[in-house]
């Protein structure tokens, strides 16, 4: 099914979910309110015109200003896929699980909170998952400064 | 009459200290005796060793045959020499003890097991002559000591104070307590059948008729069968593929073995060798005619109506037999070694309890039967 | 050197082994230890039997106890309870009751000894005991044998009946 | 009876160095007994912060490091990786070179094939196939030494087309190793595919269903091993591949249930088949021309942003990429395969033995370069 086709089906059923739908870049891509999240990732996986129902990656994005999570869906049915967003706030990024919805995303959404900092609210295990447990500061941000030594290992590059 | 071998060497040392101008018959019975016993255990030690290391040796050039590579070539002829050259390397090792292990274990560990792989050695017979000590309960011997070698290795295990030790002892206890009955069931399969437990004796039986005579053949098919059970059941009991589950190295580490090094894991090496050879060697003088050859007259004498080869030429013969039907059967485990995969803990008992131990009922009801009839 | 001194040696060497080992077994701390030490204890014994010409016996003694219980205990201590075992340290009490049972049971042996077996020689025969045993078991103890085996056979199922009850 | 008997529980941390974790996973079994309760995978030992790096080097700077991701497959990736920049910057890709890429990633899609049915067996217990996988691989390998210069990190394709052109002398090389992989094929079977004990220590071990596969987002022979036929290569097809003749493997159960160990090998052993027939036809199908284009050595690509997927031989191997308009990525987050199949190891490899979980991780097939990133 066509991108379009996706979006037409999006805002009959869910109205107020989108904020944005870009189709100017290679992948389009859909802006979603982040409350309503959990919803959306439900809403497509359900309905028979699109069931989507493998998630391919959680994603999160920092756009300096504020964070992006982005979500990657597909479905093996139909074979289309769909690219979400939620605009997260800078200060304290959070978004609600769809771990629960989507199994696959537990590890996703503990690599995001991992590298990224954003919290996803109501996971059941968010915990580092590539970084050791006390490690401090999320790499992955653009302000991100690496520390000078790790338990007494120095970081300098040489 | 011929003696035993520890008469040879009573004969061969009189022989040397006359040379000398000592008279042996002066020198108290049981100094004789027990000389004479040391020595035939040293040359049985010896002979372990020896054994130990050609398998060593044939085991990595028979893997690389198998395997399309070379296997050791360059360290004398064939690579003969590599094997000592790795037993000089381990020799100057670190002798590592862990720092929570029980030491006193840890060290005890290594020597039962060996014990326990060692001791059948004393009554395996070569030839007619060629024996250390030739006990009436010659099977029964042989197979009680594998015991020794459970016990060893549990205490190996615990003893290294590592978990996946603990996992590697507890798995050959489990084994061994099931594989000990299809073994014993199949040994006295042998038993009925030639009412014996004295290995020599059984071999004695079971020359004649060429192969014919051979207890495999002459109990067929209770002892044909009793054979397969014997060898498996020795095979776990040997803890080599597919049964090689206590040192399972994808799963356990390297299981009770695993904080052994230098010496110490050298002799853990030592014992499965002389396992498997134990195995082999009485697989075949229970069900294979032992130092018989297989074309008697023919190609080879062997045994009490060749005796007119002369004690030596037989013995030799003997030997050369027995030892070619051993090292065939080892061979054969180690083609299973480098064919098979490793079964899994609940089959291996599957195995023993569904399979071996009614085959090994049956094998023994039926040569029973087979007895009374015949 | 006689046949009758290196006996003695081998003997006293046997009950050095045995006596030190059966302390380990009764006062170590560890029932792992313990059980360890037990294997020495029956390898002692079975090296009394082999003294004494019952090889049959010694043989069966390493293949039953050693092989078959103390492989048993080891395989249940080892799997069923936390890594470093330790027993329960004795009270007072409990000393003093192990002392008068084994004062007990010390008594009963003298008398045993004494009662049946004074001033006679050990069997000296060489010779293998497999076919006396044979005979003897299925002869003249066949009824002792037999309801030996009973009992056993009452106790295995008794256990069994046991294991199953405290399952439900 | 066996549930009845309460013995002490154990944790057993099974890596991160251990023989069979795949380099450096580490594990950590509630163990009751020989049967594992549980299981929790603990990563990142060989995290190398990609995804950082990404931001901080040019995009073509950065197709080296795509090599040491799933470092098994790295013309795979270096496939993904150039494909997905070539989208953002709208590069036209000669004929000729992309041919050249699929053949480059179909060989290693084969060895990397070879390298687990070695390495599944070895956890099996025989040692005998890693050996047999490794001397077809060194073939491959060697194929690779004459065709770009490198044995293991190949970086063959390039942002705008690949590296060097396909000479004569290693077509006939493919070629003829082609024909050997046919033979030595059938040999593997009788080895370890049809081999009693192997079934039996896989076959309905670690069986996972397709709507658990699905939802656990697992791609690539683990999926398909489900009975799932879903190949990006046909789904969303790429390259050359709709040209091209082949088929999707999926489990059938042929041992035991649909989806477990022994099902997830078995796809992996068609799929070198049909790898092997991929090969063959883009060797007789290769058009002539340029094997590259021109890219500016400072390639600057405009704002935008592409999730790029590509079925790498451990499954769907995506890369989301977001650019600024400078000769950096803003951001670049790269979709591992195997990170996604390890997640379902708690799922599924609970009450069973140690032995068990050594094959269900080892069908899963997991290389820890990429897991961790």
């Amino acid at each position: 099914m066509e991108a379009k086709e996706i979006h037409e089906i999006l805002i009959q059923h869910l109205p107020g979910c989108v904020r944005e739908f870009r189709t100017t870049t290679a992948d389009p891509f859909w802006v979603v309110e982040s409350e309503r999240i959990r919803e959306v990732a439900a809403f497509l996986k359900d309905h028979p015109a699109l069931q989507f129902d493998m998630l391919q990656a959680v994603t999160g994005v920092d756009r300096g200003e504020c964070f992006e999570a982005v979500y990657h869906l597909t479905s093996l049915r139909f074979g289309h896929s769909v690219t979400l967003k939620a605009v997260l706030s800078h200060e304290a990024p959070s978004i609600a699980t769809i771990s629960d919805i989507y199994p696959a995303a537990n590890w996703h959404e503990r690599e995001t909170y991992d590298l990224l900092g954003i919290v996803f609210t109501g996971h059941p295990d968010l915990r580092r998952i590539l970084l050791p447990d006390d490690w401090e500061g999320h790499p992955l941000r653009k302000d991100y400064v690496a520390p000078e030594s790790y338990h007494g290992i120095s970081n300098a590059p040489d | 009459m011929p003696g035993t071998l520890t008469d040879i060497i009573n004969f061969v040392i009189q022989t040397a200290l006359a040379l000398v101008g000592l008279d042996y018959a002066r020198v108290p019975e049981m100094l004789r005796i027990g000389a004479a016993m040391l020595i035939a255990c040293a040359a049985m030690l010896g002979y372990v060793a020896v054994v130990a290391l050609f398998f060593g040796w044939a085991e990595r050039r028979v893997a690389g045959r198998m395997q399309a590579r070379q296997g050791p070539n360059i360290v004398g002829p064939f690579g003969l020499l590599q094997l000592i050259a790795d037993a000089v390397k381990i020799l100057v090792k670190e002798d590592i003890i862990p720092q929570t292990a029980h030491r006193f274990l840890f060290r005890l560990a290594p020597i039962l097991v060996f014990m326990g792989a060692f001791a059948p050695f004393v009554v395996l017979p070569f030839s007619e002559t060629l024996v250390v000590s030739n006990l009436s309960l010659g099977v029964y011997y042989a197979l009680s000591f594998a015991a020794l070698e459970v016990v060893g290795v549990i205490m190996a295990g615990w003893a290294s104070n590592n978990k996946w030790s603990l996992y590697g002892g507890m798995r050959l206890a489990a084994q061994m307590m099931s594989y000990e009955i299809p073994m014993g069931l199949a040994v006295l399969t042998v038993a009925v059948l030639s009412g014996h437990l004295n290995l020599r004796t059984i071999v004695l039986d079971q020359q004649g008729h060429w192969i014919f005579s051979w207890n495999i053949f002459r109990g067929f098919p209770w002892a044909f069968l009793g054979m397969f059970a014997f060898y498996l059941a020795g095979l776990a009991g040997s803890k080599r593929t597919p049964f090689d589950l206590p040192e399972a190295e994808s799963e356990i580490v390297a299981g009770y073995h695993t904080e052994y090094s230098g010496m110490r894991f050298v002799i853990f090496y030592l014992s499965e060798y002389a396992t498997m050879y134990v195995v082999s060697a009485l697989t075949a003088v229970l069900f294979l005619g032992g130092w018989h050859a297989p074309i008697p007259r023919v190609l080879a004498w062997g045994g009490e109506v060749h005796w007119e080869a002369g004690p030596v030429l037989s013995a030799l013969i003997g030997m050369a037999n027995m030892i070619g039907k051993s090292f065939f059967l080892m061979f054969v485990m180690l083609w299973f070694r480098w064919t098979y995969p490793r079964v899994r803990v609940d089959q291996i008992v599957y195995l023993c309890m569904k399979v071996l131990v009614p085959l090994g009922i049956i094998c023994l009801i039926g040569a029973s039967v087979w007895a009374l009839v015949l | 050197m006689s046949a009758e001194v290196v006996q003695a040696i081998i003997f006293y060497f046997l009950a050095a082994m045995l006596v030190v080992s059966c302390a380990i077994v009764v006062f170590s701390y560890s029932i792992v230890n313990a059980c360890f030490a037990l294997l020495f204890t029956l390898l002692a014994v079975a090296g009394f039997y082999a003294l004494l010409g019952a090889d049959f016996l010694a043989v069966t003694q390493v293949v039953v106890y050693v092989g078959g219980i103390l492989v048993l205990l080891l395989f249940g201590i080892l799997l069923t309870s936390p890594l470093p075992v330790i027993l329960g340290v004795a009270t007072r009490r409990t000393y003093y009751l192990a002392v008068a049972a084994g004062a007990a049971v010390f008594a009963l042996l003298v008398i045993i000894v004494r009662a049946f077996w004074a001033g006679q020689p050990a069997p000296a025969e060489q010779q293998s005991s497999l076919e006396a045993l044979g005979t003897l078991l299925l002869g003249k103890y066949l009824f002792p044998f037999e309801f030996a085996s009973l009992t056993l056979l009452a106790a295995l199922i008794g256990a069994a009946y046991l294991v199953r009850r405290n399952d439900h | 009876m066996v549930q009845s008997l309460k013995t002490d529980e154990i944790l057993v941390n099974m890596g991160p160095q251990h023989p069979s974790t795949h380099g450096v996973l580490r594990c950590l079994l509630k163990t009751d007994g020989e049967w594992v309760r549980e299981v929790w995978p603990y990563i990142g030992y060989l995290h190398r912060c990609k995804e950082k790096i990404a931001e901080k080097v040019s995009y073509i700077q950065f197709m080296p490091y795509t090599d040491r991701l799933d470092y098994l497959a790295s013309a795979n990736n270096n496939l993904g990786w150039a494909m997905a920049v070539e989208r953002l910057a709208a590069i036209e890709v000669p004929e000729r070179a992309v041919w050249l890429r699929v053949l480059a990633a179909e060989l290693n899609r084969i060895a990397s094939h070879l390298l687990s049915y070695g390495t599944f067996g070895m956890e099996a217990g025989a040692f005998t196939p890693f050996f047999y996988g490794f001397r077809e691989r060194e073939t491959i390998v060697s194929i690779f030494d004459q065709l770009c210069g490198a044995r293991l990190t190949y970086h063959y394709a390039r942002i705008g087309g690949v590296m060097r052109d396909l000479s004569p002398e290693t077509a006939k090389a493919i070629r003829r190793f082609l024909d050997e992989m046919d033979r030595r094929w059938v040999e593997y079977n009788t080895l370890l595919s049809d081999n009693e004990i192997f079934v039996r220590r896989t076959a309905n071990v670690g069986i996972i269903p397709a709507d658990l596969a699905i939802a656990y987002g697992l791609t690539g022979p683990v999926l398909r091993g489900s009975g799932v036929a879903h190949d990006i290569r046909k789904a969303v097809p790429y390259a050359c591949y709709p040209k091209l003749d082949f088929q999707v493997c999926i489990g059938q159960g042929l041992k035991g249930t649909v989806g477990d160990s022994w099902d997830r090998y078995w796809v992996r052993m068609l799929e070198i088949r049909e790898s092997v027939k991929i090969c063959r036809q883009v060797l007789d199908g290769l058009p002539e021309g340029p094997y590259q284009t021109k890219v500016p050595r400072i390639l600057k690509v405009p704002a935008n942003e592409a999730y790029v997927r590509t079925e790498a031989p451990r499954g769907e191997l995506g890369f989301y990429v977001i650019s600024d308009g400078t000769d950096k990525p803003w951001r670049c987050r790269i979709r591992a395969p195997s990170f996604c199949n390890l997640s379902i190891l708690n799922r599924i490899a609970r009450n069973c033995l140690v032995a068990d979980v050594i094959m269900i991780l080892g069908s899963i097939d997991v290389v820890m370069g990429e897991v961790d990133r």
